[in-house]
């Protein structure tokens, strides 16, 4: 089921994506990022619950290095949305997210920051989605997803982070869009 | 204190406003005329004793809004009576209680907020739920949600 | 503070923290007590079953038992399942369903909020929820679930449910014609009957026995399905070319109104 | 070059200290969700501070009004995400009441009795946990999710969510359970017990605990009683009131467990300690409730048979309370015939209990504002609804 | 009392000029130092997130090489290629100063921490002065970071972290002078040389005050380091991440490896002056390795072992015991520290001077009057323990509790 690497490349607008050569120091500097992604605790609503079930022993985010949950934006590599985000609440995950230093990942958790989730037809204060805000990485449907699913997003997080590039600032292929129609 | 013994001490007290009393024992109702609700309010907490108001419901009736307060004697056999105020619906207009019972602070901007029932006398009544730049009352039948709200699209499915 | 409270106040102190420490201690040297599932570990599998029998995952859907009730679809909350098809005649392409024929039964697993709701109502119990529960993905489209091949709705899917759209326009408005023909032919008959026995029973007490359904006027035998069209990985049911599809009965011209919804029927068994 | 200027004597209001405005924003580690506090702070005190809510409101009472009583239980899931089985239950018995004449069979009660309860020690033993953590000690956040662990694994073999259970339904419960679910709540019974004098040697009686809690955030009968707080924070002010005990709905009458009142053992009456030594010892009651409940569980059918098809309860308004973890849930349900609801308005707990904060805080440390907002114990999904 | 001969003199000989020297002492102990230095900030970094699993019943870094071996060379190299970002309107060159100077402020104490018989950077003949000295050099770089950072939160913990810092250096104070006043000299290594011999030579166990002396340091020096029960200036759940609140990247890095470089000094110091430094505390293990090269090698593994334990019990108490509040720290330190620091120094004198340890003790070491004291102490010590241990067993298995209090 899941999406293989090269799927990344639909929204590749630069032909060369597919050959791009992956310099050894960018391999090691990719795998020190892959082994120690630091998520923030954003936790907004039932997904946050499940958050910290995957950082509690039983599942034990830690194994992959992602264990430290800084509560400051400033030290966060990975933003996890984990909860409904509502328009009062929309400004404030904007400037969260602008607040953190590149290389910055954002992992959507939960139906409600994919899509709206259950409040998409009646919801008129829930944001439909929170990549209509800020770029997101990875999708993890669910409601709330259980934690090996949100394991799993780790996982596509630090496949994608394999292929980035040091030297390549604006992360061309792998950037993902804002959703805006 | 059950409901006929407050449907009498209102009937004593204050004659014209009670307008109906429904004794059903499941549900007990009395339906206060607008007008007379802050006075009601007083005697019902000080004589009746209902000092305990837990929770404010804001219906919108076709015609009229309607403000259903749930009171209750907090020590005494817990038996709610629902207080019913209805207000015509193109201007709301209901006095504050506030300062009777704390709980109506919050629960009044929250009717304001989603019913626009607007309560005379409230120390600060702005939105409690909503955006502050929020337009409309949400929870009115006639209420259209906004197509974009600050540049975001939000009537998708 | 007298001196002997100040003194007990250090002494219970410090016997409490030395209390938790003990604890901490005990956790400390016994690894026993550790209770992670290694998930996700590439070096040892995770210890115990994680997911237990009905748990719900990620739908599953029988297309052979699904009778294009559309009730799973009006059941859904969030409205993310989407079917399209026929119960009318066959089309090319058509995934064969127990007396319907499916082109598309997509979920937009995005929206889903695996509440179990479309599979409760759902007379034939064809729709589960399974195991499976990762579905993250790097876009939303990756999201859409293909319920009939399993697959994520690609673009090949699209495609081919817009020609089924036409395919099946053509075929209903053919199997209506063919039904207004039946009921012409059927009027046209109980005309010529109906003045031969008036004039002989007239005064015939017991009501003779309605018509019974005047037989269909030669079964046409509707163009059976070619063979299954190439790239339908998942083949519909049995392995021998289906049946031909009896015509709708020229009864009543819609399809039997779906069965009051039953009392909510026993567990799911997925 | 004149003399250098030596100030004379300061006087103490010479000295410019101003007070600073803190924003305790949305999203802070410590307010449990999405929840900002606006501080007036004098150096490390609290002088006064304003509550703003809402940043997760999710348009509950309008879903309601829009979708059928069936799927509206799915929205009630996600009030008070911590105890789903409780909202469940508690709008389930506003609808039956709207009925005249619906009986529950007994097995479904008793699986309600037991779900709710078990919600209950789940919801208190994360409520446990993240105040251990904002007061400073992580350990015990970890062993509370190991044994709430135990909980959600039995809430997913009966109903497969581990969270927004969707199980407690009008006219019963949504699946029946198999006799290695009863196995697995024994089990469970048998293995919580003495997990629970732990959290007393790591946090009930740690001394530093004991006086970061003790005498922190007094709340006095009258000022609970007046904000209309409900569940373990009244019952810390020593106010024993508790709606399966006063207003015993479902069957729990029948069971015998006592209601654990704040007695002001390390403090004062009412302080943070007592609000949460309540939550620890209701966790035993709820034990002892679970216990109960599973030895006497009937056979028979899980649901009753008297609705049938679309669930369309007759024209009429209801109100109904619940005692939930956090305090009394209600739900008014207005209907007008039809299979979606009139309105409905939801009651939420939390709502009253942290509408005091600005009373119970002036004049606290922040650390201790800190130790206030974990001691009542919030869930914003039911705040903001 | 031997010469100072340190590395650097046998190395060059004492002819060269100071320049020679200089540059020598960079090349012999600057690099090593900041060497050991990232060492054991690796090394604990890592401890820290194990011990704390374990602890908590889970695993902790497993997957990134061995047993999480590689986890903090990864987390140092990912802080290295993070962004170096600086908040809009902070005032630069202080952000940028701040953790050089709270770097800085805790190696330079390693210069008078041994770490084997004659392996000491500059053996001072003043040497727990020189480190009460330097201890409060990294408050300074804390509060300049929660000043210049230009956010409120910060500004809260730096000014936490200069109340604590600054008021536990005094406790700490009280137990370098009893120390002196037994040993009779400053330098770490006179210190440690008192206490050759048998275990019963350590100072730890010389007279009883020292029992609270030791204890008085070690609160003092978790205070110092801002750990365990006293990390409000970094308080996780009150200003959402302290001083540090606006560094990301590098500079946060730093400031970690500060905080972890300094809980090897504290403990380290605790060796050298309570735990009898280099010596294995058995007399003929000592005498049998002697002070060659290899001597050298065995005392450095002893002081490094017996350090990092110490680092481990920090851990242990971090990972069981909530915050204190800050008055509540300030309470601990006036009110409590002090005066049995007081008590400590005068009693611990009173005590030498009544029963004092003969020269051949302080020597060579054979069994003397403190060995029965110490017996004494032990035995103490052992029956509280075992107390605490039974009731501990009796209170968990409800069988027994039930029996206890019926």
């Amino acid at each position: 089921m899941a999406e293989s690497i090269q799927e990344i490349n639909l929204n590749n607008d630069s032909p060369t994506r597919d050959n791009i050569l992956i310099t050894s120091v960018d391999q090691l500097v990719n795998w020190t990022r892959r082994s120690s992604v630091w998520p923030m605790t954003f936790g907004l609503a039932c997904c946050a619950i499940e958050m910290m079930a995957t950082g509690a022993s039983h599942y034990d985010i830690d194994r992959f290095g992602s264990g430290p949950f800084r509560a400051t934006p400033r030290q966060a590599d990975l933003m996890i949305v984990a909860g409904t985000v509502s328009h009062k609440m929309a400004p404030r995950v904007k400037r969260l997210f602008d607040q953190m230093p590149e290389p910055k990942y954002v992992m959507a958790m939960g139906a409600c920051t994919v899509c709206g989730g259950p409040y998409i037809k009646h919801g008129y204060h829930v944001l439909k989605g929170v990549d209509r805000l800020i770029p997101v990485d990875v999708y993890v449907p669910g409601c709330p997803p259980r934690p090996e699913a949100l394991l799993e997003g780790l996982f596509r997080i630090q496949d994608k982070m394999k292929r980035e590039r040091v030297l390549d600032r604006e992360r061309i292929g792998l950037r993902p869009k804002l959703l805006v129609e | 204190m059950t409901p006929d013994k407050v449907h009498e001490i209102l009937k004593a007290k204050h004659a014209q406003a009670v307008s109906a009393f429904d004794p059903n024992p499941k549900h007990p109702s009395i339906k206060i005329a607008p007008e007379f609700w802050r006075v009601v309010a007083k005697t019902l907490r000080d004589d009746c004793g209902l000092d305990y108001l837990v929770s404010l419901t804001a219906v919108d009736r076709a015609a009229e809004l309607e403000a259903i307060y749930t009171l209750e004697v907090m020590d005494g056999a817990r038996c709610p009576i629902h207080v019913r105020v209805l207000v015509p619906r193109d201007n709301p207009l209901i006095a504050t209680v506030e300062d009777i019972w704390r709980t109506a602070d919050w629960h009044e901007r929250e009717a304001w907020d989603l019913m626009g029932i607007t309560f005379v006398g409230h120390h600060n009544l702005v939105r409690i739920l909503c955006a502050e730049d929020w337009e409309g009352h949400p929870l009115r039948k006639d209420y259209k949600s906004p197509d974009t709200y600050h540049g975001i699209k939000n009537n998708v499915t | 503070m007298s001196l002997g409270a100040y003194l007990n106040s250090i002494g219970t102190s410090a016997k409490t923290i030395v209390a938790g420490m003990a604890l901490t201690f005990r956790y400390l040297i016994r690894p026993s007590e550790i209770v992670t599932i290694q998930y996700g570990s590439k070096n040892n599998a995770p210890k115990e079953r994680y997911v237990p029998d009905r748990h719900r995952g990620i739908h599953i859907l029988e297309t052979e038992k699904c009778i294009h009730c559309h009730i799973c679809e009006k059941a859904c909350p969030v409205d993310c399942i989407t079917m399209d098809g026929t119960r009318d005649a066959p089309f090319d392409g058509a995934w064969k369903g127990d007396g319907c024929f499916i082109s598309s039964f997509t979920l937009d697993l995005n929206k889903c909020i695996f509440c179990n709701l479309c599979c409760e109502p759902c007379p034939k119990e064809c729709i589960h929820m399974g195991m499976e529960f990762d579905a993250a993905a790097y876009t939303r489209a990756h999201g859409v679930k293909n319920l009939l091949t399993d697959a994520p709705y690609s673009e090949a899917d699209r495609v081919r449910e817009a020609e089924a759209r036409q395919l099946i326009e053509a075929a209903e408005a053919e199997a209506k014609r063919r039904k207004d023909e039946a009921r012409k032919a059927a009027a046209a008959a109980k005309a010529q009957a109906t003045p031969a026995a008036a004039p002989a029973a007239p005064g015939a007490p017991a009501a003779p026995k309605p018509p019974g359904l005047p037989p269909p006027p030669g079964a046409v035998v509707p163009k059976p399905i070619a063979s299954p069209t190439p790239g339908m990985p998942k083949p519909p049911g049995a392995a021998m070319p289906p049946p031909p599809a009896p015509p709708a009965t020229a009864g009543p011209a819609m399809p039997p109104p779906p069965k009051p919804m039953p009392p909510m029927p026993k567990p799911p068994t997925n | 070059m004149n003399a250098p200027h030596i100030p004379k004597a300061f006087a103490a209001s010479d000295v410019r200290s101003e007070e600073m405005l803190l924003n305790m924003g949305p999203q802070h580690p410590s307010t449990h969700g999405v929840f900002r506090v606006v501080i007036r702070t004098d150096g490390e005190i609290v002088i006064d501070s304003e509550s703003h809510v809402g940043y997760l409101h999710r348009c509950f009472e309008k879903h309601c009004e829009s979708v059928s009583f069936l799927q509206s239980v799915l929205y009630t899931d996600r009030l008070d995400y911590l105890t789903s089985m409780g909202n469940n239950l508690a709008f389930s018995l506003g609808v039956e009441r709207l009925f005249t004449d619906l009986v529950i069979p007994e097995r479904a009660e008793h699986i309600r009795v037991i779900c709710a309860e078990l919600n209950r020690i789940a919801s208190h033993l994360l409520a446990i946990g993240t105040y251990g953590m904002d007061i400073g000690a992580i350990t015990p956040f970890l062993y509370c999710f190991r044994d709430r662990e135990k909980i959600l694994s039995i809430f997913e073999s009966i109903c497969g969510q581990r969270l927004n259970y969707n199980y407690v339904r009008p006219g019963g419960v949504a699946y029946d359970i198999d006799d290695s679910m009863i196995a697995a709540i024994k089990d469970f019974c048998k293995y919580f017990r003495p997990k629970a004098q732990e959290y007393d040697d790591l946090l009930s009686n740690n001394d530093i605990f004991v006086r970061r809690t003790a005498n922190v955030g007094v709340l006095s009968k009258e000022l609970a009683l007046s904000y209309g707080v409900t569940g373990p924070c009244l019952r810390g002010s020593g106010v024993k009131r508790d709606l399966r005990r006063d207003l015993p709905y479902s069957i729990y009458s029948r069971f015998d467990f006592e209601i654990p009142v704040g007695t002001g053992e390390r403090g004062t009456l009412g302080d943070c300690y007592d609000r949460y030594m309540v939550r620890v010892r209701e966790m035993i009651e709820s034990l002892r409730i679970v216990e109960q409940a599973v030895s006497q569980i009937p056979d028979g059918p899980f649901k009753t048979d008297q609705i049938k098809g679309k669930l369309r309860p007759p024209k009429g308004e209801s109100f109904i309370r619940v005692e939930n973890s956090r305090g009394e849930l209600g739900f008014y349900i207005i209907s007008d015939g039809k299979d979606v609801a009139y309105r409905v308005k939801c009651r939420a707990p939390s709502f009253h209990n942290i509408s005091l904060l600005t009373d119970i805080s002036r004049g606290a440390m922040i650390a201790d504002m800190v130790a206030i907002i974990g001691s009542l114990d919030i869930v914003m999904g039911e705040v903001d609804r | 009392m031997m010469t100072p001969y340190t590395l650097v003199d046998w190395v060059l000989g004492d002819g060269a000029g100071w320049i020679a020297r200089f540059i020598g002492a960079v090349l012999v102990w600057a690099v090593p130092i900041t060497g050991f230095v990232s060492f054991v900030g690796l090394l604990s970094i890592w401890l820290e997130r194990k011990i704390s699993a374990h602890i908590q019943c889970r695993l902790g870094p497993m997957e990134v090489g061995y047993h999480g071996a590689l986890q903090t060379v990864a987390d140092g190299v990912k802080l290295l290629a993070k962004e170096d970002l600086v908040p809009a309107d902070a005032d630069r060159f202080l952000f940028a100063f701040a953790p050089i100077l709270a770097f800085a402020g805790t190696v330079v104490g390693f210069a008078v921490v041994p770490f084997g018989p004659g392996l000491i950077v500059a053996d001072l003949d003043i040497g727990i002065f020189y480190l009460a000295a330097v201890g409060s050099l990294e408050a300074i770089g804390v509060i300049a970071a929660g000043w210049a950072s230009n956010n409120k939160w910060s500004l809260f913990g730096s000014v936490r972290a200069a109340t604590q810092v600054v008021s536990y250096e005094i406790p700490m104070g009280l137990a370098f002078v009893t120390i002196a006043a037994l040993a009779g000299t400053l330098s770490m290594s006179g210190i440690v040389d008192q206490q050759q011999g048998w275990i019963a030579n350590w100072f730890l166990f010389r007279n009883p005050f020292t029992w609270i002396a030791f204890i008085i340091y070690y609160i003092a020096a978790l205070a110092e380091c801002k750990r365990a029960p006293f990390d409000l200036p970094e308080a996780e759940s009150e200003l959402v991440s302290g001083f540090h609140t606006e560094y990301s990247g590098m500079r946060f890095a730093i400031f970690f490896l500060a905080e972890y470089a300094q809980m090897y000094v504290v403990s380290a110091v605790a060796v050298v002056l309570f735990l009898g430094g280099w010596y294995s505390g058995i007399a003929p293990l000592d005498a049998a390795v002697g002070t060659g090269v290899a001597g050298k090698l065995v005392g450095a593994g002893i002081i490094v072992t017996k350090s990092f334990l110490l680092v481990c019990v920090q851990m242990w108490l971090r990972w069981t015991l909530p915050r204190i509040r800050l008055d509540q720290m300030l309470y601990l330190c006036m009110k409590i520290l002090m005066p049995f620091g007081m008590l400590t120094l005068v009693g611990s004198t009173m005590w030498e001077y009544y029963f004092p340890t003969p020269e051949i003790a302080k020597v060579g070491g054979g069994w003397t009057g403190n060995t029965v004291m110490t017996g004494v102490v032990v035995a103490i010590i052992g029956t509280l323990s075992l107390i605490v241990y039974v009731r501990s067993v009796i209170r968990s298995t409800p069988s027994l509790r039930a029996a206890s209090n019926p």
